[in-house]
């Protein structure tokens, strides 16, 4: 009997008390909210501020970006990636560190290092990366990075970049035509050793 | 709609129905309902006495009572039907009486 | 009555036809019209004021109508519009073992049991379609019919979760059925009247005569009353026959687009009904709380309705609030709480009755 | 009312049911409402872990690791770590184990935090579910702070991490711990403390000690029937015994020892014992030091196996390595503590009515990544 | 009172074409496209075992069973509740001794616990139940 | 096939109720809660308080009957995706497939080693939508959903399709 | 260099053979302590292999590591031979801490490890399949004592040809899962096990996925498995 | 057009009655005894017996029948519940209703009845409560113990174990 009474006390208190914290919430909705409202707002919020200072990202895992005049294919990020979503085949330039004009071939990195190889084919396949960031280590010459945070100045954040079609995830980072130019340089070549 | 008859021809109607449904149906369920409309039959009766006799409302209250009868008797029999039903795996009331025996 | 305004006015305007029965069947039906529109409205409204509340409730936003292009409006206030039309051009599945016919009649016993009770709703002195001597009782009566639409949507899906949610909403409502008829009871011990506009003449007299406020056993039935009304519109913490991380959807599993929102829509049109009921009952009705003030048919109906909103406002706020019953906790409060206070209250206002005049 | 049979029905909760967790699916012969046996049948979610993990280095394991129990991936990626360092016998800084108790804890926390918003969830209430998650975001900005990912960080690396912690961090994870811990006395009113949520929970689901021995469940499953066991207390690896927190367990307060509200409480005081911890870690964090140092060029381990166990919010979290020598694991195997948790889900509902089964489910708080690997 | 309930007949037979119209304009403007695995019964994602009309458990009935006695207690009270003022004392304590009939039924049920959903028994422990088992079946 | 579905020659009428209906498919796209892995967990940050999906009138459904959309949020197996299939079948049209995820899109980590993982979702159902990442950021998912909602808009669903 | 390292390594390796593991300890380049120590591993086995020819395990381990304190694998090991004599196989040293059990003497084994006071093992950890190449499975258990708070760790192997080994399910229940997990990935069989079904994968599965020889099945159901990518070329 | 509705409603009763009794399978049997249900109380209101129709449609609709959809449920697997029941005794059945209907209706028609031309009633209920509570007292209060016994009864008969 006791308890019968106790039960309903208990009820009592203990639903008045949650009607009191929705109720708090509700009343309090201006100042409470969290809400970040995409497309209107975007990553570091406008306006509302939940106290934490987002200007000193060290990263921001999304997509990846290479730097094709930096990249002096040394395969040091495909072999690092776990699940071989990188391909790159190079061609050996002819000359190491020299500009080929007509593929848009940058002979010297940023840094200074002189480009033996030219790099026909860079695809990142985008749909089977797993955005771990492990291929950006390795990289001599920093041109395989992720966008935003520190690269924010190389490339703003970009998350967003969802596609009807798959193979549109696929990212060929190689500038176009090289691959075909620099096969035409080889056949040349091998004709030659033929004969 | 102001006839007497006609709503004691439709509680005939009504009561015949149900008879042959009582008698008929093997299904104990089948049979209980029969033995509504039998029991609505004869409600309608008692009220369209009643409307027709100086609306004195007695008839309502019989058939109140007529009412409370039937609840009565649907919770029991149909007590009773699940009760043999979970006894002998089956609701037919032939099935059920020959089983007893 | 509007019915019989509605005549005379009719009779008026069309002299040729005055006297005849299509005018009468007419000035039935426009309001019943007008009353459909409230409830598909009524819906409307409350499924967005209930994604606000809710939203407001946890701290986010809700609706903001936000999106490409064309979108739903400032705030979204278009956003149940645009649901409506989407679901109205849904394909309409019924699936291949289901039993065809009491599927498709399903969603018209419910809709069609709520929709009979909204029409005895009194929304003012003189505006109410169909005011019978036995009002309360009616709309007691006929809430039970949809418990046989329920069973049907559950039993006719022959899907499991659908069996699970009907014979739980069908055992739930049932029960909840005899608390919410005793607490109301006590209304009518105290007015001796079934009419609903009876009852509300009862209470003119401004916030003091209301009942919910005359005597502390009225106000433990209204309690009572609306604990009831919560689990009869199937609602958290009593929406164990939907309950969605339970049994997916309940009794409407298996219905989609149009036929599924006719569940949707008695469920808030049964809202209104047991809101309306309790307002009726133990708020006053249309009365204004301020005797002799605000209470012309304008107000009446502002009076009435803004007293259900208030109440159904509490409806989300306790769904938005608490976790959900299990079904014998459920039934536990019925029979073993809800019940016997319900019972002794008739004892406690016969008392305070016999005693206090 | 004697228990009068009805027809046995078999029913299948899942694959996709809003409250599996997942994609489990539970076989459950019920009659009526009371449920006479379930056989979860798992699978679903069968990435074939321990296969890619012999086709990788050991290095590029971790982004897996971080895949199996993915919202504690911080936990995994740290048992790892310590699995390989111990057998190769790398000592790692101070400051990098400092870095790692703290993700780890963090990591618990938010862990933990949504298991009871999604056990808040399955006994039907959702605003506490929204209002942890709303914390945990929280805790995710951190980790974004960190190292620029919210779900699977690959952070945690065989004898360091990947990043140091950017300036500003430590004031942001003060300015966190300020911010939540008067956050979880609401949890606890709004949702502890419910009438309705205790008559769900408390008295539901017991599970007795020695079942739960038997049935291998560990972590707060365990201690929630009263079992004290705690790795970073009884087996202290990294720096966990430098700290002063508490294991707690058990009592029964409002029901029975065992039952899944004790369950619940157990993670929601080593939400506030993680907070100790993470005040006393944050106090004592290392100022300078390279957080690279330690990590090798190669990760080579010698020949030999390994089995080491950490504790993850779920439980003993643990590695089985065998190396051959190659840069590449001979065979690594993950002995994760959902496994056994949802072992024993047929033991401990039996004879309960359907919602009580999705409580008692909830109450395991069951990652399915984990379980099917 | 023929216009009244005249007006709930109407109402109803609106109703019914209220919902028939909007399933027809869906009719017209809804796509519709069939295949067998869409018809099928849905069950989680699952191939459905076993038909779900089947005999379900008993618990259901009897809750339905002492409803229907209270529902016709409720019944009797509206008429009372109506001439209860009217008649004073003296209905008072005629309804007293109907209810206290009642009462006595309702205390039966609850004492031989046809209230409770499942008989649960106490095998051991220190709670209020340890481990819960269900009756034996027989 | 509907009724009128599809039938009717282009004129300003019918555009004007495409567009109508468009606006209505893609305003309240109510989805599917089907959650499969760490990607189902982003999903659920995306609905819950940070990121609410309710602002683009998103609801979840947990019957397929009722839903619109499915978002395959994370890895498929060769054991589930029989039910997945299965699962799509079950819904109403009009209905919409997001891949979220690199897992739902191709397989993602789990490609090349994986004998249990099937190597994107589309070999099973239709996709509409690829939202790259794993996860994707709540925010990504949202550009995914943005960009079905300009798609639905796009679509003429009474029009003549001309052949 | 690299042959001053190997003469390094092989000169401690004999150290250590001897008993004098400081000797491996105290070299300070990690790269070549690590490779000393796996030296060392693979002159044990060679040593183990000749000497377990000769049938005498229990010698052969306590001359192996004679001057440590017993480790609990040793421990257990006598305690386990005192109980079932002829059941162990062998006992290693540092690298690989365990205790191999012959499968015939396994089912009498495992009650004893679960009842026994000294032993007590009341909770099994984990179960590891392992295909150790050259036909050879091995089931690997890994016990702990809650209440004695010690655990070890047990291996047995069989044949590929005949991989029947005794199930534990009904002394540890958890043995039912992990047992079934074993079976599902590597085809070893539980004899006595009452439900031996694939757990993880589909019933209808074919392979045991996890052995080294397996190859992944063209399609599933009609589900193709792409073994290219497409577009990628 | 009262006239109209009167007969549709003794159509709807009759009909659904005739489908209760002759319907195939049980449960379309009670979905026209729903039918049949709600024709009576709409027969009531033509008898302006307003109370007595809410009380139907309460018991009989709310009560009964949900009481019989539970009962087939229970005790039918739908294999049965589709089988048609038993024509054996249909013929004796049919002969023994249509003789029985033939003996009423020509007692109806030889008999002259008495109408008696009385007033709308204004309130049956307050009429209907005052009968109870001082001439049908005794029934009333009997009433209460026949439930007490059908509660007793049908709690005993469903708890007893096979
Ligand atoms: S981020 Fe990881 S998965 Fe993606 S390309 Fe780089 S290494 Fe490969
Ligand atoms: S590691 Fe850097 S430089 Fe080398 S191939 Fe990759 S992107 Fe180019
Ligand atoms: S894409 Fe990444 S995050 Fe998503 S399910 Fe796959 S592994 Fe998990």
């Amino acid at each position: 009997m006791k308890q019968y009474f106790l039960n309903i006390w208990e009820t009592i208190i203990s639903l008045s008390t949650g009607f009191g914290i929705t109720w708090v919430h509700m009343l309090n909705i201006k100042k409470g909210n969290v809400t970040l409202q995409y497309p209107e707002e975007k990553w570091p919020r406008p306006e509302r501020n939940i106290g934490f200072n987002h200007d000193d990202y060290n990263v921001i895992r999304s997509r990846l970006t290479v730097d094709m005049d930096d990249c002096i294919g040394c395969l040091k990020c495909m072999r690092a990636c776990p699940v071989d979503c990188i391909s790159i085949e190079t061609v050996k330039a002819e000359t190491r560190g020299e500009d080929i004009k007509d593929i848009g071939h940058v002979g010297i990195t940023s840094s200074g290092s002189k480009k033996a190889m030219v790099v026909t084919r860079f695809d990142i396949d985008m749909t089977e990366c797993c955005y771990c960031n492990l291929c950006t280590y390795p990289c001599p010459e920093d041109c395989i990075f992720m966008t935003g945070g520190p690269n924010a100045d190389r490339h703003p954040i970009d998350y967003e970049f969802s596609e009807y079609d798959r193979t549109d995830l696929i990212y060929r980072f190689a500038k176009k035509g090289s691959k075909e130019k620099m096969e035409a340089q080889m056949f040349p070549k091998k004709e030659k050793a033929e004969a | 709609m102001d006839q007497l008859t006609n709503y004691l021809f439709i509680s005939a109607i009504l009561f015949s129905l149900g008879l042959f449904g009582v008698m008929t149906r093997r299904n104990g369920i089948a049979v209980l309902m029969g033995v509504e409309l039998i029991l609505n039959a004869a409600n309608i009766n008692f009220v369209a006495f009643s409307r027709f006799g100086g609306m004195d409302l007695s008839g309502h209250i019989f058939s109140l009572f007529v009412i409370v009868l039937a609840a009565a008797e649907a919770a029991v029999a149909l007590a009773i039907i699940i009760t043999i039903y979970n006894s002998m795996q089956t609701v037919n009331i032939d099935d059920a009486s020959s089983m007893k025996q | 009555m509007t019915v019989d305004a509605l005549y005379h006015w009719l009779n008026e305007t069309f002299p040729f036809l005055s006297g005849n029965e299509i005018l009468i069947v007419l000035a039935i039906l426009i309001p019943s019209v007008a009353l459909f529109m409230v409830i598909a409205v009524n819906a409307l409204v409350l499924v967005y004021a209930e994604r606000k509340v809710s939203a407001f409730m946890q701290d986010r936003v809700g609706p903001m109508g936000q999106g490409v292009g064309l979108h739903a409006g400032k705030w979204g206030l278009l956003q149940t519009v645009a649901d409506a039309l989407k679901l109205i051009s849904k394909e309409d599945i019924i699936p291949r073992l289901a039993d065809r016919k009491l599927f498709i009649m399903a969603p018209f016993v419910i809709f069609v049991g709520a929709f009979i009770a909204v029409i005895a709703l009194p929304f003012g002195e003189t505006i109410i379609i169909a005011d019978m001597n036995i009002g309360i009782f009616y709309i007691l009566a006929v809430s039970s019919f949809g418990v046989i639409g329920l069973i049907l949507a559950g039993w006719s899906s022959n899907n499991k979760w659908s069996l699970y949610g009907g014979m739980r909403s069908a055992a739930q409502i049932i029960s909840y059925e005899i608390p919410a008829g005793l607490s109301l009871i006590t209304v009518i011990m105290l007015t001796e009247t079934l009419s609903m506009q009876g009852i509300i003449q009862y209470q003119s007299g401004g916030l003091f005569s209301w009942i919910v406020f005359s005597s502390p056993f009225s106000f433990i039935a209204f309690i009572v009353y609306f604990i009831a009304a919560i689990a009869e519109t199937n609602r958290t913490p009593f929406d164990i026959p939907e309950a969605e991380s339970e049994l997916v959807g309940g009794f409407h599993t298996e219905y989609s687009g149009m036929r599924w929102s006719f569940f949707f829509l008695s469920e808030y049109a049964n809202m209104l009904v047991v809101c309306g009921v309790a307002v009726t009952g133990f708020l006053g009705g249309w009365q204004s709380p301020i005797p002799g003030y605000f209470n012309t048919a304008g107000w009446s109906i502002f009076w009435f309705i803004s007293k259900i909103l208030f109440l159904v406002f509490v409806m989300m706020w306790v769904r938005w609030t608490f976790p959900r019953l299990r079904v014998d906790q459920l039934m536990d409060i019925c029979w073993k709480y809800l019940l016997p206070i319900a019972l002794f209250n008739i004892f406690g206002v016969g008392i305070w009755t016999l005693i206090f005049g | 009312m004697g228990i009068i049979h009805g027809e046995e029905m078999v029913l299948n909760i899942g694959p996709q049911h809003p409250s599996t967790h997942g994609v489990l699916r539970l076989k459950v012969r019920t009659d009526g409402e009371v449920v006479s046996d379930i056989y979860p049948v798992i699978g679903y979610l069968h990435r074939c872990f321990e296969k890619h993990c012999e086709n990788v280095t050991y290095e590029q394991v971790i982004p897996y690791t971080d895949r199996c129990d993915y919202v504690a991936s911080m936990n995994n990626n740290l048992g790892y770590a310590i699995t390989v360092e111990e057998l190769m016998g790398i000592e790692v800084p101070e400051k990098v184990e400092y870095i790692r108790i703290i993700m780890a804890e963090f990591n618990r926390i938010a862990s933990h935090l949504l298991a009871l918003g999604t056990y808040g969830l399955d006994v039907g209430a959702f605003t506490p579910f929204l209002y942890m998650f709303r914390d945990r975001e929280r805790i995710l900005d951190m980790f974004e702070l960190i190292c620029g990912a919210r779900l699977l960080y690959n952070y945690i690396w065989v004898g360091g991490v990947s990043h140091d912690l950017p300036k500003g961090f430590v004031e942001t994870a003060y300015g966190f711990l300020d911010y939540f811990e008067p956050q979880v006395k609401e949890y606890n009113n709004l949702l502890t403390y419910n009438k309705i949520f205790i008559e769900r929970t408390a008295d539901v689901g017991v599970m007795p000690p020695d079942v739960a021995i038997s049935y291998g469940v560990t972590g707060p499953n365990l201690r929630g029937s009263g079992v004290k066991w705690d790795i970073r207390k009884d087996e202290p690896y990294s720096i966990y015994n430098k700290f002063d927190f508490e294991v707690p367990v058990g009592k029964g307060e409002l029901g029975t020892v065992g039952d899944c509200w004790d369950r619940y409480w157990v993670r929601m005081r080593e939400i506030e014992e993680s907070v100790k911890i993470l005040r006393q870690a944050l106090k004592a964090l290392p100022k300078g030091g390279d957080v690279h140092q330690a990590i090798p060029k190669k990760i080579r381990p010698p020949k030999g196996s390994i089995y080491k166990r950490t504790e993850s919010p779920r439980g003993d979290l643990a590695y089985y390595i065998t190396s051959d020598g190659t840069p590449k694991p001979y065979r690594l195997k993950m002995r994760s503590p959902a496994f056994t948790s949802i072992s024993v889900l047929n033991e401990i509902s039996r004879g309960w009515m359907l919602s009580d089964v999705i409580a008692i489910l909830g109450s395991l708080d069951i990652v399915l990544g984990e379980i099917d690997r | 009172m023929y216009r009244d309930f005249g007006t709930i007949l109407l109402a109803a037979l609106l109703g019914i074409v209220m919902v028939f119209v909007p399933l027809l304009v869906q009719k017209l403007i809804a796509p519709s496209k069939k295949s067998r695995e869409k018809l099928d019964t849905y069950e989680c994602g699952e191939e459905v075992e076993g038909s779900a009309w089947l005999q379900f458990n008993i618990r259901f009935y009897i809750i339905a069973l002492i409803f229907l006695i209270f529902d016709v207690e409720v019944v009797f009270l509206f008429p009372w509740a109506v001439v209860f003022k009217e008649l004073g004392l003296l209905a008072f304590v005629e309804m007293g001794i109907f209810l206290v009939i009642l009462i006595v039924g309702l205390a039966y049920v609850w004492v031989k616990t046809d209230l409770d959903w499942v008989k649960l028994k106490v095998a051991y422990g220190s709670g209020r139940y340890r481990k819960i088992k269900l009756e034996e079946k027989v | 096939m509907g009724v009128l579905e599809h039938k009717f020659q282009d004129n300003i009428v019918v555009e004007k109720l495409d567009k109508l209906l468009g606006w209505a498919r893609s305003t309240s796209p109510w989805y599917f809660q089907f959650g499969l892995a760490c990607c189902a967990i982003e999903m659920m940050a995306t609905a819950a308080s940070r990121h609410d999906l309710e602002r683009i009138g998103m609801m979840p459904r947990s019957s397929p009957r009722q839903a619109d959309i499915m978002i395959v949020a994370g890895t498929v197996t060769m054991k589930m995706a029989l039910r997945v299939k299965k699962l799509y079948e079950q819904m109403a049209d009009p209905k919409y497939v997001i891949a979220m995820g690199s897992c739902a899109t191709s397989g993602g980590p789990y490609w090349q080693h994986g004998y249990h993982v099937l190597k994107g979702v589309d070999l099973v159902v239709p996709v509409d939508v690829y939202v790259p990442g794993c996860p994707p950021r709540p925010e990504a998912l949202i550009e995914g959903l943005l960009k079905l909602q300009e798609k639905i808009q796009k679509g003429r669903p009474l029009t003549k399709i001309d052949s | 260099m690299t042959d001053d390292r190997d003469k390094l390594i092989s000169e401690v390796v004999e150290k250590a053979l001897q008993g004098d593991m400081d000797a491996i300890n105290n070299i300070e380049d990690r790269v070549i302590r690590s490779k000393a120590k796996a030296a060392l591993h693979k002159a044990k086995k060679a040593a183990k292999a000749v000497e377990s020819s000769a049938s005498d395990a229990n010698e052969d381990k306590t001359e192996t590591s004679p001057k440590a304190e017993q480790t609990i694998h040793q421990k257990m090991a006598i305690l386990i031979e005192e109980k079932e004599s002829g059941s162990v196989i062998s006992q290693e040293g540092e690298e690989e801490a365990c205790i191999y059990i012959k499968p015939e003497s396994w089912e009498s084994l495992a009650p004893i490890l679960r009842n026994d006071d000294a032993m007590d093992f009341d909770s099994l950890q984990c179960i590891t399949g392992m295909d150790m190449g050259e036909g050879i499975l091995e089931s690997r258990y890994n016990f702990h004592s809650m209440k004695l708070r010690h655990a070890i760790e047990i291996r047995i192997a069989v044949p590929m040809e005949k991989p029947d080994i005794y199930s534990i399910e009904q002394i540890w229940r958890i043995g039912d899962w992990f047992e079934r997990e074993v079976y599902d990935m590597y085809g070893i069989i539980f004899t006595g096990h009452r439900n031996l079904k694939r757990m993880l994968l589909p019933d209808d599965w074919e392979g045991w996925p996890l052995r080294k020889d397996y190859e992944t099945p063209q399609s599933y159901h009609g589900i193709a498995v792409p073994k290219v990518k497409e577009e990628w070329e | 057009m009262s006239e109209f509705a009167f007969w549709m409603v003794a159509a709807l009763t009759i009909i659904s009655a005739g489908l209760v009794v002759f319907s195939g399978q049980l449960i379309y049997s009670a979905v026209a005894l729903l039918f049949t249900l709600l024709g009576v109380a709409g027969l009531y209101v033509f008898l302006w017996a307003d109370f007595m129709a809410g009380v139907q449609v309460m018991v009989y609709i709310g009560g009964i029948l949900v009481l019989i959809v539970f009962g087939i449920m229970l005790t039918h697997k739908i294999v049965s519940v589709k089988i048609s029941q038993t024509n054996v005794q249909r013929r004796i059945g049919g002969f023994a209703a249509g003789l029985f209907l033939v003996i009423l209706i020509s007692a109806m028609g030889s008999a002259s009845w008495f109408m008696e031309v009385t007033p709308e009633p204004v309130e049956t209920v307050r009429t209907i409560g005052i009968l109870l509570m001082t001439k049908y007292l005794l029934p009333f209060e009997a009433a209460s113990l026949l439930l007490l016994g059908a509660l007793i009864g049908a709690a005993m008969l469903s708890r007893k174990e096979n």
